[in-house]
């Protein structure tokens, strides 16, 4: 019963419940995470089964959550917070900016920090305003953080296992509208994984590797989290008009994984950009901007940005036309093969 | 509301060695007694006097048969407005609905304690407040069915949008009182929040920088027992109205199931603040009856036995109570007011289902109040992307 | 006596000495903006002259700070805020961000957010930790904020001018490590702007233009802030090889104004960026995105960044070595050169 | 410690309309009398006992003349490199210094009342208390001479790094003492913090936290009377050790010049803490005698006077007239602590001037602890441009 097919939730999930088990130090910390589960139920029966001293039910306070979750990473717990939406992680701003990302380099290496943000993030679910950002170019930006996001169930199990052994801090970015999409996971797949954490060494190759989604000769599509889905749509439906489209899943946005656009794009010589977030100063530029640089005489058309607009996350009635979808990925595609 | 945290039920080892006290291992939290509320209404429907609340009550002291019947109408429209939208939101009609349901006296009676010229910040769940400013409750609901994020205008009012983000308001509201100050205004301005809010690091600035200022700044705290899962316990161990002294401003419990009782301390309180006494708190010690929003599903982490017992101190029922036994109010009060509750209601919903979608390039408009480069350029770019279908939707039919 | 020779703090000064006697809604805020004059007495003399009523020294809380701001601009005031270093707008960052940036576009355009919010930035100082950050990136990125900065007296005083007169939020960088650098002011250079204020109306045309510092043909370098300096010196030491740089002074960070980054490229077909922060997802990034979108057939060579690494801003003994300098500059230009 | 602000100084129009309170206005803020400091030795190096100190006294009660020669050497001590390091900084060889001149009795009074498991989260400030741990004070130059951002290893000594952001540090500390209560050990956890801070949502939010869980956390607010140019009415109006009260806690104020008292009061909260009875907050009423930091000018915002009217509260003294005259201490005590104290001075100044500078590369070390594929590329970068330069320096002998 190794392999099961879960919905992305309920991978993280019973992620954060493997990691209760193998390790002691494993805290869950945030808003309505104990009796609730999290509203989106993410932390569901862990608060039961592990007690109330290992998943906690914190005041509101996220500047407070983050900045406890530092003390107890200096006591030894590896704390996983939960922010309860993308447009609440502002207020824990400082401290994740100030503190958290620079307290192994302020000691010297001496002291290390393994906690993990969790952050429900992106639009389409119909909500109000703050409930539908993508801010994490705001924490891609910032040494001393890494940033991931996974798009499937196996990758968001097996993620969040490798983001709680890093000792480093991760920003984890959980595509909420992808929350029910069911995936096969295979819990057993990375037994070195599995097995009871060895604190302190090197676990993040994986997390950090970009993977192929779809493979294709034309162009390539880069996107992460959500915006995956939407690729892999659009690179069906370009093949039944004969273009043959790769879909490169980034995973991580810090470090992200140049080698593998890279690769992809000195086969395809095309590539478009796909994300959620704004797209100036978005992950997008800084792909753009260094794919063009490695690949100057291999590229044929310059690199192409869908995503969000340089204005305020619309009301939910409009969000359908602001969020990138098949129609405007697709439009980036003939853009990029008309060069 | 005083509790023990769940470190503090663990036994821990008493102190050893170095110890003055070793062995006199105490209790853990400091524990306070349950504070007496400032009621004047039992929930009976009593008007009850009593030498602690002869301050606040002077304020209500010769309200009139008509001004009582005033609050329980406001009370009365206002839950029905609230279950209309309730009822819309399971239609599809609204995206969600954060109802009121409970705390009507909290609202009414503050909000009727007002005066024209003072300005509100309300936190997302404020309807009855906004019935008292005389914004059309209709307004509320734009942002609730997506088509905005706050639809109403501010000053039209003086009363602020709604502030989804925990707690940021009560800063807005401190500087729009240093505002008035400055201005050499009297007039007062009120800030709500709720009983989890009072853990956000803005709202313990506020409360700083209205008491350094002085400025005539309410802060309202509607503890409705619960920020959404996690009861009040979780935020603080001691009375939250007990905040403010450590700023250095007076902090009151009323019963904020008594509408008259909160509107008297909330004129007290509005008043002192306009004489240029500054800031005070009020918390006013209500429960929220429904789900957290229409996606909440209170089941999940309160029993019923809970919602019952406060459903026995009504707000609603407790005034009627009183108007009856007083005979300030007949029957025919009473039937036209159910009436105008449903005229009202219709009115909500067809005011609700007629309400367009915003038009598409809304997206782009009041992103910046003097123009943004950027702003221009993507704006063109998408106007020359929709325009790029045939059946291109017109600018308002989109979805 | 039109014409001074004025440090750029003392031009700021004495602009914020202007705004305060056109107009009665202006007011300054901030920690030991008072009788100190602020750390760097930027604000000297101005609670003496104005009162404390007007020249407001607040409690030491940045989210305060700037959330009482917004109060008193919906009670019609114009705050200028001053963070005391860059470090330390963090705090404040979820009023920037959740509050001061969208309060216009929530209330459907009838609230302004006439608020600037003064951050002295960038390293090269010796400071301690938290003293010599350069955020930028952080605040362009999102919509409903105006992120600019001065490279010298004229535009210093200049800009503070528009930007007070702005009924938008700014985000007012200031180059710290330039301060006490002189420049001439012409205080009537602009009659239109000095005109005592009339609300509501855009003044933005020229806060948000780019200048060309110097002509040249070769290359363009693009900066802003405290690296125009850098750069017009790495084009005086090219000049010498028979290289012509083109130095554009950007002036603003959001919005960008790639026309003019753009005329210029399509002239010198070369491009580098330079600025103190961090290249990953900095400014730079965007720039080399649009601009090898637009410029696709005119680049001769991919556009290059110069700027900060990775990590966090390295003790004061080390960032000679960090922030680009005059041969890291000229490094890049050669290296794009010899494309 | 109460003040009238700005605003409340202002005469504003009294209420009108509405006002059940018509002429009835008052002076404006609520004022609080000054509270009584905790306090066992008098300026003048009296031992003073009252009943209201006796909870903290038992404390001290039976101290050794040893154990009081020791806290001597440490402020002597402590001020000597003090004086040190401010010099060393006007010659050059530091980029910044934050001197503790006048804080002697706050730091080494809480500092010796922690136990060496109890774990200590500093300000910038704490060169007393890292003097208490055991931490080489050439270890705290290295950031104010720019060579490292924190030189020390926390937990060799249970001494956090110096935290410079205003306030973030309590929440560590309030964190840190989760885990310890989780783990059921009986350390406690002490945070320090200054006036200024006392206004961050930050500590709030650590009052709130630490209240919650009951966490042990001592919080330790030296208040200076300054930050920087503010003075302390300008973050609060009424005493800081009352904001305790309103998150559940006690507070208490101390005398900060009196080394006993401070203390005292420190082991009583301390035990309080390990007894699992929570938080408690002290704040220790001291003045910053010298400048903020060596780059500050303080002519510019207060008068010499207020200086001189604490030097006659000069911790250092009060001690020596005390030790003197209960003939605790001798002559040749006080000449070898002289020796001792020029001994470190000469240390402290070798070790400051032969302190290298980092190696180049330190750039890119420890910005992860697992590594990173940009910072790896950068790094790489970094040194072929490096060596790219004929003349290109060697590692750590750059500027
Ligand atoms: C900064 C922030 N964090 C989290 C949330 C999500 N959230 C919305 S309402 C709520 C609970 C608020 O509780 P309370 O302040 O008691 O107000 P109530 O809803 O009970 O009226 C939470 C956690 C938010 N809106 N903002
Ligand atoms: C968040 C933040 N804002 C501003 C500063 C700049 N700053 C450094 S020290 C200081 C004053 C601190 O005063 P206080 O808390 O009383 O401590 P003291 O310096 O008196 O020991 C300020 C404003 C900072 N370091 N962090
Ligand atoms: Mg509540
Ligand atoms: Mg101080």
């Amino acid at each position: 019963m190794a392999v099961q097919k879960l919905p992305i939730a309920r991978a993280i999930n019973e992620s954060l419940r493997t990691a209760l088990e193998n390790d002691p130090k494993v805290l869950i910390m945030g808003e309505d995470v104990g009796k609730l589960g999290g509203v989106f139920r993410v932390t569901d029966g862990l608060q039961k089964d592990f007690g109330e001293d290992r998943v906690i039910d914190t005041p509101l306070a996220e500047s407070g959550i983050v900045g406890t979750a530092i003390g107890l990473a200096l006591r030894g717990y590896r704390p996983v917070v939960e922010i309860q939406f993308d447009g609440f992680v502002f207020p824990a701003y400082d401290q994740i900016v100030t503190q958290l990302a620079k307290m192994h380099a302020r000691a010297l290496g001496k002291i290390k920090m393994p906690v993990v943000v969790r952050i429900p993030y992106g639009g389409g679910i119909g909500a109000v305003e703050h409930h539908s950002e993508s801010p994490e170019a705001l924490f891609a930006h910032v040494a001393g953080l890494k940033v991931v996001s996974p798009s499937n169930s196996a990758d968001a199990y097996w993620m969040m296992q490798q983001a709680i052994q890093s000792d480093d801090p991760v920003i984890f970015f959980e595509p909420k509208r992808r929350y029910w999409d069911k995936g096969e996971v295979d819990k057993e797949a990375f037994p070195e994984l599995s097995a009871s954490l060895e604190q302190g060494r090197s676990r993040s190759a994986l997390l950090h590797k970009a993977a192929v989604a779809r493979e294709g000769s034309d162009l390539t599509l880069v996107a992460y989290g959500p915006m995956v889905k939407v690729c892999l749509e659009a690179a069906a439906a370009a093949e039944e008009e004969g273009k043959s489209l790769e879909v490169l899943d980034l995973r991580s946005m810090s470090p992200i994984d140049f080698d593998a656009v890279q690769a992809s794009v000195e086969k395809t010589g095309r590539l478009v950009v796909v994300h959620e977030a704004p797209v100036f100063l978005g992950t997008g530029a800084e792909i753009a901007a260094r794919i063009t640089e490695r690949c100057f005489y291999h590229l044929e058309a310059p690199v192409l940005r869908v995503g969000g607009y340089h204005a305020p996350y619309p009301p939910a009635r409009l969000e359908e036309e602001y969020l990138p979808g098949l129609d405007r990925v697709l439009d980036a595609v003939d853009r990029s093969l008309a060069y | 509301m005083t509790v023990e945290s769940t470190a503090a039920r663990k036994p821990r080892r008493s102190s050893t060695g170095g110890s003055k006290r070793a062995g006199a291992k105490k209790a853990a939290p400091q524990k306070s007694t349950e504070p007496e509320l400032v009621q004047l209404l039992t929930p009976e429907g009593k008007r009850v006097k009593s030498a602690k609340t002869a301050e606040y009550e002077a304020y209500v002291a010769d309200i009139t048969a008509e001004e009582l019947r005033g609050l329980y109408r406001d009370m009365v429209l206002t839950r029905r407005f609230d279950a209309e939208a309730t009822a819309l939101q399971r239609q599809g009609e609204l995206g969600l609905w954060a109802s009121l349901l409970g705390q009507e006296a909290a609202q009414i009676g503050s909000g009727r304690a007002t005066r024209d010229d003072d300005y509100v910040f309300p936190t997302y769940r404020e309807h009855g407040v906004a019935w008292c400013r005389g914004v059309d409750p209709t307004n509320l609901l734009g942002m609730f069915r997506g088509v905005n994020n706050g639809g109403w205008d501010p000053n039209s009012n003086n009363f602020h949008l709604y502030t989804i983000v925990i707690g940021s308001q009560t800063l807005h509201a401190t500087g729009y009182a240093m505002g008035v100050a400055k201005d050499g205004a009297d007039s007062a301005v009120i800030a709500y929040f709720g009983d989890g809010a009072s853990s956000q690091g803005d709202v313990a600035e506020s409360f700083t920088f209205s008491a350094v200022y002085n400025a005539p700044v309410v802060f309202f705290c509607q503890n409705n027992q619960w920020a959404i899962s996690e009861p009040t316990e979780k935020q603080t161990r001691v009375p939250l109205y007990q905040r403010a002294q450590g700023y250095g401003f007076p902090g009151v419990r009323v019963d904020g199931n008594d509408v008259l009782a909160v509107l008297a301390v909330t004129k007290w309180a509005l008043e002192r603040a306009r004489d240029g006494e500054g800031p005070a708190l009020i918390e006013a010690f209500t429960y929220r009856m429904g789900a957290h929003t229409t996606s909440d599903d209170p089941s999940k982490y309160r029993s019923d036995d809970e919602r019952v017992a406060w459903e026995a101190k009504d707000p609603i029922l407790r005034l009627r109570a009183y108007l009856e036994s007083e005979g300030h109010a007949n029957e025919s009060f009473f039937s036209e007011l159910d009436d105008e509750s449903e005229a009202l209601g219709k009115r909500v919903r067809e005011v609700v289902r007629a309400m367009p979608d915003p038009d598409l390039m809304a997206i782009f408009e009041n992103a910046y109040a003097d123009g943004h480069a950027l702003v221009d350029e993507e704006r063109a770019q998408f106007a020359a992307y929709q325009a790029s279908f045939a059946d291109a939707p017109a600018a308002g039919e989109v979805k």
